[in-house]
């Protein structure tokens, strides 16, 4: 008797177990008919979040690319085929990523992917392209410590934005004690790792360092702005190394505006605040402050002319600014470009090889080059933020700096070198003279 | 679980439910090693990854389901448990790449050899071994739970405010996570796993297994959340979501139910975690944002509050319709497509899908029931009761 | 103050300019500094800077103010300098003839951060006896800043002859400053410097007394000494200035939760989408400020003022829409409102990423918001001191509404007994979507606000949400004042774990700590007792 | 649960001097009532008078802020929580209908079942013959055995005021506190109540809580008038209801 009740419940919270499932089922059918690659086009893959929290700086380079792809066309495209952009949205979401490179290459055959922003995104879907060997260009400046087969660091390493940032600030600036503040996370950790390493290399005491760590989207600022400017009252120049990341920035800068912190007395130079962040803030309190990149898009070239006025045209936005995340994409691109013409493949092991030594102009006038080690060679700049949001470039460095996988000042990677051309590994030790571990 | 447990748990929907995961379970792998790839049943490997995390979602949604479907308890959090079993699984596969680290160190895993750990942490030890950390995989989640819950529901914390501290739960989670003092990777998290048990993560086979796996899993899961729910303790919880001081009157220690479906259910999300882990190749703190929680509390509420299958079948409809707007030219607008669902969903089936196709059902029966001859009618309602007299 | 500095020195430079025509012009090493302009080196800047502020020569204070707002052009290949006025009249640098126009072929003498520091101080020096009050107390701080030894002439002379008590501090300091670091001061000198820095007591005269070389022992001992009672001064100051930041920090915690403190707290809607109400808030105050930028840049003094009641209309009709279209159909289900707002905060944060695109926005502080101001030791912005009024303003406001006005007795009656309400004739629903509204609008105005102070992106709300829930719960739900209590509580506990603990730790253990009290009081601060509760 | 090591009273409910006050206003004062074994009483009084906030109070809901309580003369009931004096075997019918709406009349009858209410116990529980027999027989008394397997939430007012009595027996308490059983019956229905809690009251001791006088007359019970929650009048419903005081509480002054 008693178990007939219970069963009546049970039974009207789950008859429905076939529709349950058979709905399920089809839904997996459906994506089975997924698009095939036709044969008339080369598939590129875009793989840029387009929502959520980094949709704020990768959107950007998804036009980029979109842009690079259209130019490309108009030029008759590549080995005779046109170039088709298939744009996925891994909406910020590291899984995701993973997820959608993986189908990026398997159900889409793309024969290349340009993507990921943050670290995290690109550890994500390393593993997908090694297992079906595709081709990652990963243009955002990062913290190094890695030599993948499959990717290609079209953005700087530390050696070429930081280092040469600190000496600028040491040599011009008379810079004696230093601020590393920086969001919690791997970047700025590793950067300020080296940095730390090599201002004690130059004979800055300990104490003339402050280290200082806060959240993603850190937005009061008050209590730490307050510490740099007591920090920085020690009857010693200071400067603040910022390594802080995007979100965050604006209420830092407007912080260090309104307590009055100005360039002449403490300046700010930063690895991750370029035209795009500052279109977001007033720059007048922000005059001087400094920002290091390989790119600026003040910088007087031709080439550089050239690109912007074509970029405003194609995203019909006179006012649409350039940065240097694009411009590594837009190396990354024309160098994936020659290297395919020149094997005449898009097979990802035949172009994996060809890049190393592929040789293109970047747009400040140099000629960048892909090293074995698959970063590129770039030059530095360092600009101040002027009042009308864009940077006037007071140094840079007299030749291109070849980006360094590993870095020296870290005792894990020093003797590390990534050589894909003779050694055929990215992390071989040069004292050992072995590949370790998984490199290859 | 004893026999007649068992046995009460299967009605006819639940059979079939099984059956069909079953089925793919076995079926889908089967199809993508076996036949030739290409051949239009063979399901592609990407599929099989994607698939498998679907069913860990499924997993999760069944262990929201059991504590806010039967019991009322809105958790905001649950994304923290899922994520913790994920950390210890993805601890082990740490330990697992041993000198294939791109510094070949034996013991430390890559990012604390940049990080200059000079050893590892105390809480690291063990994670080499895959006992231990399947045994942490139940234990870190379910402790926490149990300390969570022992607090929360002694001092009769109910509703919103349970909801909040759980939320404020994962959120001090993501933060800690976060921190790369803390030992678990920062915000890199844990990634480039080599091997699980011997087997390379990667391999096809592997993949295969892995999903096998997970279907059995959720096999398990739901077999469990049945038996506890068509119990009379099941009763007790319901009895609890409907009127809590009722049933204290009755002489019901609530917070002993609680914080017992709490806890299990937190080992069930800690189980999805683990399975999950493997199979996408990367855990990193933004598992225990917020904003995953809720997500997954809404798969349960579209699929429908307190059906168990409508939560599983919640979470595989929500992250198909996910990955499927995120891609191609609706990608930029997939957002919208989501909310819109979101909204809907909760304007237009309050019950969610299994839910509402339940009464319509059941209305349905009835009208049949009623027109029909007595005869045929008889036949109609006795047959559910045939399925009951094998208990 | 130094945000209105460059109009006064424009009318002195003019001044300035007249006596210059009267005047032969020099020959010598002035004609050659100024050439050096044109060279484009930061150095040669810098040591023509030199020159021309020691050169005595009339046109140093026009040229070198030119050079500091960007007006000094030089021709790199005539080598010749120009002075453009403020009014567009052009002279000569080196020989202070006007010239009718300037070549197209000058561009602007750069300077960086290292050259602005020495124009400072040149003009410093340069002005120490201007007419304009203000531009002195300008220059003898700037002086006070670089001491150099080369100024202390001009410090001397400008005491004799200053009257204005503070200008006269701020002589005196900078008097002391040089004479500290100047090697062949007498020690009794040096002694009366370290006097005159310890009595001004900040972090300035600190970093001075710190930096100063080696000295003489008695100097040193009277540097130790005025060190250590600075610092413990400095201490003190650091508590207040803690409690400020927390009160500062709190106040923007209760800003962006007031208007969930009705939804949620007295309609009970969950409302996840909360946070995207005070994005449109500043994203309103965006579009304000970029129709008065195009059209009437004189109004953008009044932006914000202007954008409050716009921002409340916008964000309250779609309130009121959302709760006419959705949440009215969800009354008494209020986990489904979860779901339905979360679903609604997706749709509004991608509508405003296709609208305005993804990337921030700049909303600029009006000049009233911009800079800061010092009280005592600690420095306090504007724009967090006017948020703070503000939002208690904002609060008392909303307080009087609910309490004195119809339409608030009406949202009481009906979130206490809706049908009893509604029998009572009161149009229940109508008073539904004006709450809804109500704090939809509110939440709108904390955007205004917050736009002052964090990105205007399609994620600020997100960044809030979670506080916000966090500061309404702690508070207790359906208590304004539980809210405000709340609010500041985190805000302040949070402001004096930050340093001990660092940003990270401290938000953290702020978490863990609400876990703990709702155990201790499940229904928060305050939370309404007795049989009602349990209904 | 503290247990005196001697009788201190031999009434079965023993409330004295209680005061309870929420926000200041004083909801029970100065309270004090026994109530012998076996016996029935019935509790009238003006709304507010405190009549549900002393039920409050002996079942645990409510901790008063001074005075004693004690069952059976032994336990101390301000010490312990509802379950643990539920489990002593006072159970309780609320003004409102509450019985679990979502589930069937004998789910709520199982539910209420004086037998292992522990989450082992419930969670291996299996059906016996002892208790489906006892629930038939509930059944019976309450006039719901062809309901049995309806929602009970779909049951009429009437019914699940019997279905909340019915789940007072199936708990099979030594005391009963019933508040207002008869709102909102029909006649026919009141009378048949009285007739049941008379039948309930030969085995078990119970408190009823009622405004409808002639329900109250025809329990024919020892009265006691609450007002302003103190003890304002008791004795038979005749004394009580000629008491001026108690008119005067009633007719309004």
């Amino acid at each position: 008797m008693l178990k007939k009740s219970t069963h009546d419940i049970a039974a009207s919270f789950s008859r429905r177990g076939l529709f349950a499932a058979t709905a399920g089922l089809m839904l997996g059918l459906a994506s089975l008919t997924g698009a095939k690659a036709a044969d008339d086009t080369i598939k590129v893959g875009v793989l840029h979040s387009l929502s959520g929290t980094m949709a704020i700086s990768e959107t950007t380079l998804k036009d980029t690319i979109l842009f690079l792809i259209d130019e490309q066309n108009k030029k008759g495209g590549v080995l005779g085929k046109k170039l088709e952009a298939v744009v996925v949205d891994p909406a910020s979401n590291w899984p995701l990523f993973a997820e959608k490179a993986r189908e990026l290459i398997t159900k889409d055959k793309v024969a290349v992917v340009f993507g990921c922003w943050t670290s995290v995104s690109r550890k994500s879907v390393l593993p997908v392209f090694k297992e079906l060997n595709n081709i990652l260009f990963y243009p955002v400046q990062y913290e190094g410590e890695e030599s993948e087969r499959n990717v290609f660091y079209t953005g700087a390493a530390p050696n070429q934005q930081a280092i040469p940032a600190v000496d600028y600030l040491m040599k011009d600036e008379k810079v004696k004690r230093w601020v590393l503040a920086g969001t919690d996370y791997v970047y700025p950790r590793t950067t300020n790792k080296i940095l730390e390493a090599y201002l004690k290399s130059k004979g800055v005491a300990q104490e003339d360092i402050m280290i200082n760590y806060t959240p993603f989207g850190h937005s009061d600022w008050q209590t730490i702005v307050a510490d740099i400017k007591k920090f920085g009252s020690a009857g010693k120049k200071t400067a603040v190394v910022s390594t802080i990341n995007g979100d965050a920035n604006v209420p830092f800068y407007k912080e260090l505006g309104n307590q009055g912190i100005k360039a002449k007395d403490i300046p700010v130079v930063a690895f991750s605040v370029g035209e795009e962040e500052l279109a977001g803030i007033d720059t007048k309190p922000l005059l001087g402050h400094l920002a290091a990149w390989n790119y600026f898009q003040s910088v007087k070239s031709p080439e550089n002319e050239k690109f912007i006025k074509a970029w405003q045209a194609y995203t019909k936005n006179p006012k649409r600014v350039t940065n240097d995340p694009m411009e590594a994409s837009v190396i990354g691109f024309n160098m994936w470009v020659k290297a395919v013409e020149k094997v005449k493949s898009t097979d990802p092991d035949k172009v994996i090889d060809a890049l190393p030594g592929t040789e293109t102009p970047n747009l400040t006038g140099g000629v960048s080059k892909m090293l074995p080690n698959h970063h590129i060679t770039k030059p530095v700049f360092i600009g101040e933020i002027k009042a009308n949001g864009q940077f006037d470039v007071v140094w840079k460095t007299p030749g291109l700096v070849a980006g360094d996988a590993w870095s020296k000042e870290l005792d894990g990677s020093k003797d590390l070198i990534g050589d894909w051309v003779g050694k055929k590994c990215g992390n071989f030790n040069t004292k050992t003279n072995k590949c370790l571990g998984s490199g290859s | 679980m004893t026999p007649h447990m068992l046995t009460r748990s299967l009605d006819r929907g639940a059979t079939i439910f099984l059956a069909i995961v079953a089925a793919c379970g076995i079926l889908i792998p089967l199809s993508n090693l076996l036949l030739p790839a290409g051949s239009f049943l063979q399901v592609p490997t990407y599929l099989v990854a994607l698939w498998g995390k679907y069913v860990c979602y499924a997993i999760l949604a069944l262990a929201i389901d059991l504590i806010w479907g039967y019991c009322g308890i809105l958790s905001l959090g649950h994304g923290a448990f899922f994520a913790l079993g994920g950390y210890a699984m993805g601890m082990y596969l740490m330990r697992q790449i041993g000198t294939r680290g791109v510094y070949g160190n034996p013991i430390l895993p890559d990012f604390m050899v940049f990080l200059n750990y000079s050893k590892l942490p105390w809480y690291w030890y063990g994670f080499d071994m895959f006992w231990f950390a399947a045994l942490m995989v139940l234990v870190v989640p379910g402790l926490l739970a149990f300390c969570f819950g022992w607090l929360a529901f002694r001092s009769r914390v109910t509703g919103v405010y349970l909801s909040i501290i759980t939320q404020a739960m994962t959120y001090a989670l993501l933060l800690a996570f976060f921190r790369n003092d803390f030992g678990f990777g920062g915000n890199n998290g844990l990634t480039d796993f080599k091997d699980i048990l011997g087997f390379n993560v990667q391999a096809e086979g592997t993949r295969a297994a892995l999903f096998a796996l997970s279907c059995l899993a959720l096999i398990l899961a739901f077999l469990i959340c049945r038996s506890v729910v068509s119990s009379k303790l099941g009763k007790v919880l319901i009895a609890i979501r409907d009127a809590e001081s009722r049933s204290r009157f009755l002489g019901y220690r609530v917070e002993s139910y609680k914080l017992f479906v709490f806890t299990l259910s937190a080992c069930m999300a800690g189980v999805a975690g683990a399975l999950y882990v493997p199979q996408v190749g990367i855990i990193n703190p933004s598992e225990f944002a917020p904003g995953n929680s809720i997500e997954a509390v809404i798969w349960v509420a579209v699929g429908g509050r307190g059906t168990l299958i409508g939560a599983a079948l919640g979470a595989v409809v929500v992250n198909y319709a996910k990955t499927f707007f995120t891609s191609g030219m609706l990608a930029p607008y997939w957002l919208f497509m989501l909310g819109a669902l979101f909204i809907l969903v909760t304007l237009l089936l309050p019950k969610g899908i299994v839910g509402t196709f339940n009464s319509w059902w059941d209305q349905s029966k009835e009208n049949r029931a009623a027109t029909a001859a007595s005869a045929a009618a008889e036949d109609g309602v006795t047959e559910p009761d045939m399925a009951e007299s094998a208990q | 103050m130094l945000v209105n500095l460059p109009a006064r020195l424009r009318t002195l430079l003019l001044s300035l300019v007249l006596i210059a025509f009267a005047l032969p012009a020099f020959a010598g090493p002035f004609e050659d500094a100024i050439a050096k302009f044109a060279n484009d080196d930061y150095s040669d800047t810098e040591e023509a800077i030199g020159v021309v502020a020691s050169s005595g020569n009339p046109l140093a204070f026009p040229i070198i103010s030119a050079l500091q707002d960007g007006r000094l052009m030089a021709d790199s290949d005539s080598k010749k300098v120009y002075v453009t006025g403020a009014d567009g009249k052009s002279i000569d640098a080196a020989t202070g003839q006007p010239v009718d126009s300037v070549p197209d072929s000058a561009s602007a003498v750069r300077l960086n951060n290292r050259l602005r520091r020495s124009v400072d101080a040149a003009i410093g020096s340069l002005t120490l006896q201007s007419p304009d009050i203000a531009t002195r107390l300008q220059a003898a701080q700037s002086v006070f800043k670089s001491h150099e030894e080369t100024a202390l002439e001009a410090v001397d002379g400008a005491l004799a002859k200053e009257t204005n008590k503070s200008v006269k501090a701020a002589l005196g300091d900078a008097r002391a400053a040089i004479l500290l670091f100047k090697p062949d001061a007498s020690e009794v000198e040096k002694l009366e410097a370290v006097a005159t820095l310890k009595a001004r007591g900040d972090q300035e005269a600190m970093a001075l007394l710190t930096g100063m070389g080696d000295q003489p022992a008695s100097v040193a001992k009277a540097a130790a000494s005025a060190i250590g009672s600075i610092q413990s001064s400095l201490a003190v100051w650091s508590t207040v200035q803690n409690a400020w930041y927390g009160l500062s920090l709190g106040s923007v915690l209760l800003l962006a939760a007031i208007g969930l403190a009705i939804t949620f707290g007295v309609m009970g809607v969950i409302n996840m989408a909360h946070g995207e109400m005070v994005m449109i808030g500043a994203y309103t105050t965006f579009v304000v400020q970029e129709v008065i930028r195009t059209r009437y840049p004189g109004l953008f003094d009044y932006s914000l003022l202007i954008a409050v009641p716009l921002a409340f209309l916008v964000a309250g009709a779609i309130g009121v829409l959302i709760e006419r279209s959705i949440i009215r159909f969800l009354y008494g289900r209020p986990l489904e409102t979860l779901l339905a707002t979360w679903g609604l905060s997706l749709v509004l944060q991608q509508a405003v990423r296709t609208m305005f695109g993804p990337t921030n926005r700049e909303v600029g502080n009006p000049s009233w918001m911009s800079g800061a101001f010092e009280l005592g030791q600690i420095t306090i912005t504007y724009n967090r001191l006017w948020i703070l009024v503000f939002t208690l303003a904002v609060f008392a406001v909303l307080l009087a509404m609910l309490r004195y006005t119809a339409l608030g007795l009406e949202m009481r009656a009906v979130t206490q007994n809706r049908r009893m309400a509604a029998s009572m004739g009161i149009a229940t629903s109508r008073v539904d979507a004006l709450t809804f509204g109500l704090g939809s609008g509110i939440a709108g105005i904390a955007g205004v606000a917050l736009s002052q102070i964090d990105n205007v992106s399609p994620n600020l709300g997100q960044s809030y949400i979670i506080d916000s829930f966090m500061v309404v719960v702690f508070g207790g739900v359906g208590n304004l004042w539980g809210t405000l209590v709340g609010a500041f509580t985190l805000g302040i506990a949070n402001k004096f774990l930050e340093p001990v603990a660092g940003a990270v730790l401290g938000k953290i253990a702020i978490l863990v700590l609400i876990i703990l009290f709702i155990q201790k009081r499940p229904r928060g601060l305050f939370a309404l007792k007795g049989r009602a509760v349990e209904a | 649960m503290n247990v005196m090591d001697t009788r201190a009273t031999s009434a079965m409910l023993y409330l004295d001097g209680v005061h309870v006050s929420f926000d200041g206003f004083h909801a029970i004062n100065n309270l004090s009532l026994t109530l012998e074994p076996g016996e029935m009483r019935a509790i009238i009084g003006p709304n507010g008078a405190g009549k549900t906030t002393m039920m409050d109070i002996i079942t645990g809901k409510t901790k008063p802020d001074e005075g004693v309580v004690l069952f059976d003369g032994v336990t101390d009931l301000t010490r312990l929580d509802e379950t643990r004096i539920a489990e002593l075997g006072i159970g309780r019918k609320f003004q409102k209908p509450t019985v679990f709406e979502s589930q069937t009349v004998q789910d709520n009858l199982l539910l209420a079942l004086n037998v292992d209410h522990s989450v082992k116990g419930t969670l291996f529980w299996r059906g016996s013959k002892a208790e489906s027999e006892s629930i038939d027989k509930v059944l019976e008394t309450i006039r719901l055995t062809e309901a049995r397997n309806r929602l009970a939430g779909s049951l009429s007012h009437g019914q699940k005021q019997w279905l909340e009595i019915g789940m007072l027996l199936a708990q099979d308490p030594k005391l009963l506190l019933v508040d207002e059983p008869v709102a909102g019956m029909t006649d026919v229905e009141t009378h048949l109540t009285a007739e049941l809690l008379k039948e309930i009251n030969k085995t078990h001791t119970v408190m009823v809580v009622e405004h409808d006088m002639t329900f109250v007359r025809e329990l024919g019970v020892k009265v006691t008038c609450l007002h302003e929650g103190t003890v304002l009048a008791e004795g038979t419903i005749d004394q009580v209801s000629s008491n001026e005081r108690v008119i005067e509480v009633y007719l309004g002054r």
